[in-house]
């Protein structure tokens, strides 16, 4: 169907709409992962005390994960490279390869939840624990979407269509990356 | 790149394109159709619908005001619980499910690829899926009204801890059915707002430079920037929100260090730029009805959008003059009153430019038109009184009373009714490619806009007077039973109830002239812009060729020119269509 | 692009790979010194450097038209304006005639707010 | 461009006489409603908002007085623009041999058209917000020296008072505690400190045009001075649940003797010392 838009076909800003695009929900993104953020940091600054829950945070796992992160990503952009050179198949492996990276940190996180849960660090025992939850299941819902649509776009370039959008799916997926940093930093590293 | 090179000549593409889509199903072409002119249509009905539930809301409510504690004609006893769900959800249903679907959406999906001359949206099956979700969300609405406990009751704002308690609010699901449709629609309006970005920006027609994009798409573009630029903290607050609710989490809750007043900011920090998002919008449709019934090119096209640039960027300063009082430290409060007052400086700007394009022109009173000149005379009162509440001083008195409401809704009855009503009746040809009823369209614009001053007139008074908003009846508080008090709200009240019969010539009008009314020209104002280019109905692909830009939208009366308009992808004389030269 | 310009790329991004990686730990190991400030430098360092890594080698930003990292730039200017805006009311526990009890109690206590209680008295009278 | 085109200049004027006439009404209009407004405060109208609603404290005059400079600002810009708005659509309607201008030269140099009245109304916003920030600093920031102080406590859906009683200190034994009444003396800087139990309520008192919100986990502290002895109502000014029209109360502003009546009876009356238990 969108095949034949000539609509989308156009650029008139000098980029492909597909990337417009991508960078236009990474730019509504921001403001979505600013604003629980930034009242989280409101309010750490405010509660030195909440130091001793931020505690409780597995720092290992948490690098781990980052490490984990920032390899899918770097299979994304392989997979980007392999697409720039044609080569549909081979981004396919490669982008499913940055999938199953998503989801073994989604199973890691799942059992960091998990941990957290059974000792009794639920939401409802301090604020902390309550932003630390919200903040990173939105970030896994995202992690969660990324890896569909990456599985998506392999299946797609495995038979050669729409290599562009290889380079889409990376864009967002490192996206997903740099929120991560933050979140790292933010409630791992700084107690 | 390539099928750019290919359109920039004009090349007549896709022939027989509009041929595929001939046998469709019903519910293909009606529910499922990808086609920007249908799913505009959808917005539109669905956005039309609430505005009924809304508009009874408000009735029911305004007779409970006057007549208190008596039973109001066609609904019965309004009791304190259902009193406070039907503001709070007439709020909801009027900003979130009138005025976003109908100006952002619907006419963002309808104009957007008709003015910049494409075919439809860039991506068609998300736009679609953004109607589905935005659908879903007003279902949820909806039924959140019937549930166990009732629908939410804690005002539009939904202040925590109400909000986030149900031992509070006393509405366990209504409460969170509330913020889940909010936030889902805020979803929907987010992806239909991504669309609108890249459509404008990317799917332009060749030649149109980004000053000679029609203002309304210009404005829905600037919108829908700072939709998503604000809402963002919202959705992550509505997420916080429903944990409160429902799995015991103290974002908001004072009693283990969360902070209520952390939810205002974040509401209001889209809760203001929201208001200039559905305004935007609306100005668009002024720019655009108000030189094609003067017969004048717009006076100062820059000046228009870059004072609508800096309206967006100021408003995200302004957002706590809407919490002087409720708990921010008052310091913060002067920072706050100065960004405030200093918005009216372009939006100032805004009003004089329209203003100035009257000059020296030669108006023709049309339906369209006069819903249009309405929209200036009235948002004058709503942006003067807007100062009162911008300066702190002043606001201390004026806060949570009538006087915000009725400053509020100078500013969005021409924003969301009369604007709508201005679009609507000035594209309604081009949408259904009908005429509607001249004659039933004045009659009901005149009962419309002077019921509309007897609403909310004297209500400025009895805020001043010290009348609470939100009160279920004032009949508790020996102060406000005065026997002026008590005739200024039933005025009000009486009007609310003439305006929404008055409604019903609105809608006779518009179904009657759909199946019924004259048959439209392609272009029946003689306007410049792109989508009078196109046949009355567009057929899907809207444009036979695809058009190319040669000028600015607004070139009316233009000296060289015979005719007193000159549409935008008409090729300058040598190029295609010759004119002698110097027969002016 | 050629299949060798593809090459050289997939080494650099190989590199920078390298890069994002040991930053992270560089974090992990100032946070296991034991020295707060020093994990709080650390980790505003390494945030901004590797986001500026991956923003600028992976997401190509510099490739696109200027007005996509203005976009970005104004989503995070509008956050610094809420953070900054909001903080004098969130953040700090008192200011100009106004006290914020409750922020004052340790998170962990659950407080039912009983401002007829005299100050002091609720935390131990909830227990 | 222009020089080529004769007739618009002839049948255009130009934009002089339209500046001119704008200008004209808008200075008229400027006279006619800064001039009432003025004539109102020095008649010793201040009143004008005190006639709707009455003006009982000692700063709701300040705060009148704020409207009033809006007031006579925004009307003078208010009418004017409706002046000229509606000159020009008479002028302008279509009629046979009316043919509209064609602006034929560039936006910018039209601008001052529209960049004289940009720097009024800037001029006109500095005004607005000094007088408003210097009411509201003297209203919420600053406060003169307490002559007693007393803690408004609001919940769902009611008022508790709490009065210092005789020995003008809270929390002591003889605190008077009342529900939905409050009671202040006359001509007193009355200090209060507001709370809630549950959910945010708003202290709202319309004649002393007072009004805060009371937030949970927060004390606020305010101030007022009544200037003028009787009963009034107390409102809840911001939704707070089912019962929110129905939390009214008054505040009774008694004279000296009216007052120490009244601190006499309470403590007579207290079926418990101080009312501490009363809740």
């Amino acid at each position: 169907m969108s095949g034949q838009i000539i609509a989308t076909g156009r650029s008139a800003a000098g980029m492909p709409t597909g990337k417009l695009a991508v960078w236009m929900v990474i730019a509504s993104e921001i403001p979505i992962f600013g604003g629980i953020l930034a009242p989280y940091l409101m309010h750490r600054i405010g509660h030195p005390d909440w130091g001793q829950m931020a505690a409780s945070l597995n720092v290992w796992i948490g690098t781990f994960n980052t490490g984990l992160l920032v390899t899918s990503s770097l299979f994304a952009m392989l997979a980007h490279a392999a697409a720039e050179r044609g080569d549909g198949p081979l981004a396919a492996a490669r982008l499913r390869l940055a999938a199953y990276g998503g989801l073994v940190f989604l199973c890691i996180k799942a059992y960091e939840w998990y941990a957290k849960i059974s000792h009794d660090h639920v939401p409802q025992t301090g604020t902390f624990y309550g932003y630390y939850f919200s903040a990173t299941g939105l970030h896994g819902i995202h992690i969660l979407a990324g890896v569909a649509i990456l599985l998506a776009i392999a299946a797609q370039a495995e038979k050669g269509k729409n290599l562009q959008r290889v380079e889409l799916i990376g864009i967002y997926w490192h996206f997903v990356d740099v929120v991560w940093f933050f979140l790292f930093h933010i409630f791992y590293i700084i107690r | 790149m390539a099928l750019h090179s290919i359109t920039a000549h004009g090349m007549p593409e896709l022939q027989g394109h509009h041929d595929v889509h001939h046998e469709e199903h019903w519910f293909l072409k009606y529910c499922w159709s990808t086609d920007h002119k249908m799913i505009a249509k959808q917005y539109l009905v669905t956005g039309l619908l609430m505005a009924l539930i809304g508009g009874f809301f408000a009735y029911v409510f305004r007779w409970q005001l006057a007549f208190p504690n008596q039973p109001v004609p066609f609904f019965g006893v309004v009791t304190p619980a259902s009193y406070n769900m039907m503001i709070t959800q007439h709020g909801t249903i009027m900003i979130f499910y009138v005025a976003m679907p109908v100006l952002l959406a619907a006419f963002g999906n309808y104009l957007i690829p008709l003015m910049v001359g494409a075919d439809d949206m860039v991506f068609p099956r998300l736009n679609r899926a953004s109607y589905q979700v935005f659908l879903i969300s007003s279902v949820i609405l909806i039924w959140s009204f019937f549930v166990p406990g009732g629908g939410f009751g804690g005002a539009w704002t939904a202040y925590p801890p109400l909000s986030a308690g149900s031992q509070y609010n006393l509405t366990p699901s209504g409460s969170t059915l509330w913020v889940v449709a909010v936030a889902v629609e805020f979803v929907a309006f987010l992806m239909g707002g991504i669309n609108f970005i890249v459509t404008a920006m990317n799917a332009r027609a060749p030649g149109m430079k980004f000053v000679d994009v029609p203002l309304a798409v210009w404005m829905i573009v600037i919108a829908s920037v700072m939709f998503m630029m604000s809402v963002g903290p919202l959705i992550a607050g509505s997420v916080m929100l429903v944990m409160d609710q429902n799995f015991g989490t103290h974002f908001f809750d004072p009693r283990t260090g969360g902070d209520p007043v952390l939810w205002q900011h974040l509401f209001w920090f889209f809760g203001h730029p929201e208001v200039y998002v559905v305004l935007l919008p609306a100005l668009g449709f002024l720019a655009e009805i108000l030189p094609v019934f003067s017969r004048k090119k717009l006076f100062g096209y820059r000046t228009l959008l870059y004072s609508s640039i800096g309206t967006a960027c100021l408003s995200f300063f302004v957002w706590a003059h809407h919490q002087f009082i409720s708990g921010i430290d008052p310091r913060m409060a002067n920072v706050f009153a100065a960004t405030t007052v200093l918005i009216s400086i372009p939006i100032a700007e805004i009003m004089f430019v329209f203003i100035a394009t009257l000059y020296r022109s030669s108006i023709q009173f049309t339906v369209p038109m006069l819903w249009a000149l309405s929209f200036v005379a009235e948002f004058l009162v709503g942006g003067v009184t807007g100062i009162f509440l911008g300066a702190s001083g002043a606001d201390i008195h004026f806060h949570d009373t009538y006087f915000v409401l009725a400053h509020f809704h100078y500013t969005f009855f021409p924003i969301a009714i009369i604007g709508s009503f201005a679009g609507l009746t000035y594209w309604f040809p081009k949408m259904f490619g009908r005429h509607l009823n001249e004659g039933l369209g004045r009659v009901h614009f005149w009962i419309t806009i002077i019921s509309f001053n007897f609403i909310w007139m004297p209500l400025f008074f009895t805020g001043i007077m010290g009348d609470h908003r939100r009160i279920y009846s004032f009949a508790n508080f020996p102060d406000l039973m005065t026997p002026d008090r008590i005739l200024l709200r039933e005025i009000s009240s009486v009007a609310t109830a003439v305006m929404g019969i008055a409604q019903v010539l609105f809608f006779a009008n518009f179904f009657w002239s759909m199946y019924k009314g004259r048959k439209a020209e392609d272009n029946p104002y003689n306007a410049n812009t792109l989508e009078w280019r196109c046949p009355s109905p567009p057929p899907h692909g809207n444009f036979a060729v695809m058009p190319t830009v040669y000028r600015s939208p607004y070139e009316y009366n233009h000296p060289d020119r015979e005719v007193d308009f000159w549409p935008q992808d008409e090729p300058p004389a040598g190029q295609g269509e010759l004119r002698p030269e110097g027969a002016h | 692009m050629s299949t060798e310009a593809a090459t050289r790329e997939e080494r650099k991004y190989w590199r920078i790979w390298a890069i994002l990686i040991s930053l992270p730990l560089l974090s992990l190991a100032a946070q296991q010194t034991g020295m707060g400030w020093l994990a709080i430098l650390v980790s505003v360092v390494v945030m901004l450097t590797s986001t500026w890594f991956a923003v600028t080698t992976w997401m190509h930003v510099h490739l696109e038209p200027r007005f996509v990292p203005y976009l970005c730039l104004l989503g995070i200017a509008a956050m610094f304006l809420l953070f900054f805006m909001v903080a004098p009311d969130v953040m700090s526990h008192e200011g100009n005639n106004w006290q914020n009890r409750s922020a004052d109690t340790p998170a962990h206590i659950e407080r039912p707010v009983d401002p007829l209680a005299p100050p002091g008295a609720a935390a131990e009278t909830h227990h | 461009m222009a020089e080529q085109h004769p007739s618009h200049e002839s049948g255009g004027i130009g934009w002089q006489p339209l500046a001119r006439s704008v200008f004209l009404t808008t200075f008229l209009g400027a006279v006619i409603v800064v001039g009432t407004v003025l004539f109102y405060i020095f008649a010793g109208g201040e009143d004008l908002i005190a006639r709707l609603i009455p003006a009982n404290s000692s700063f709701a005059g300040d705060i009148d007085f704020v409207i009033l400079v809006i007031a006579g600002i925004v009307g003078f810009w208010f009418f004017a623009s409706l002046f000229a708005f509606f000159v020009l659509l008479y002028q302008s309607r279509r009629r046979p041999g009316h043919k509209p201008e064609y602006l034929a030269k560039h936006d910018h140099q039209l601008h001052t058209w529209v960049s004289w009245p940009h720097w009024l109304v800037i001029a006109c916003d500095l005004i607005i917000i000094i007088v408003a920030v210097k009411v509201w600093h003297q209203v919420k920031q600053v406060a003169p020296p307490a002559d007693t102080v007393i803690r408004v406590v609001a919940q769902q859906w009611g008022w508790t008072f709490r009065h210092p009683g005789t020995d003008n200190k809270l929390d002591t034994v003889d605190d008077i505690v009342t529900i939905d009444r409050l009671h202040v003396p006359l001509d007193q800087v009355v200090h209060f400190e507001l709370q809630s139990k549950d959910v945010m309520h708003d202290f709202s008192v319309p004649v002393f045009r007072l009004k805060q919100d009371a937030v949970p986990g927060r004390t606020i502290k305010g101030w007022f001075k009544p200037v003028k002895a009787g009963a009034f109502d107390i409102q809840c000014a911001e939704m707070c649940g089912i019962g929110h029209g129905l939390m009214p109360a008054r505040i009774f502003v008694e004279t000296p003797e009216q007052h120490a009546a009244f601190l006499e009876d309470s403590a007579r009356n207290a079926s418990v010392p101080g009312g501490q238990s009363i809740y």
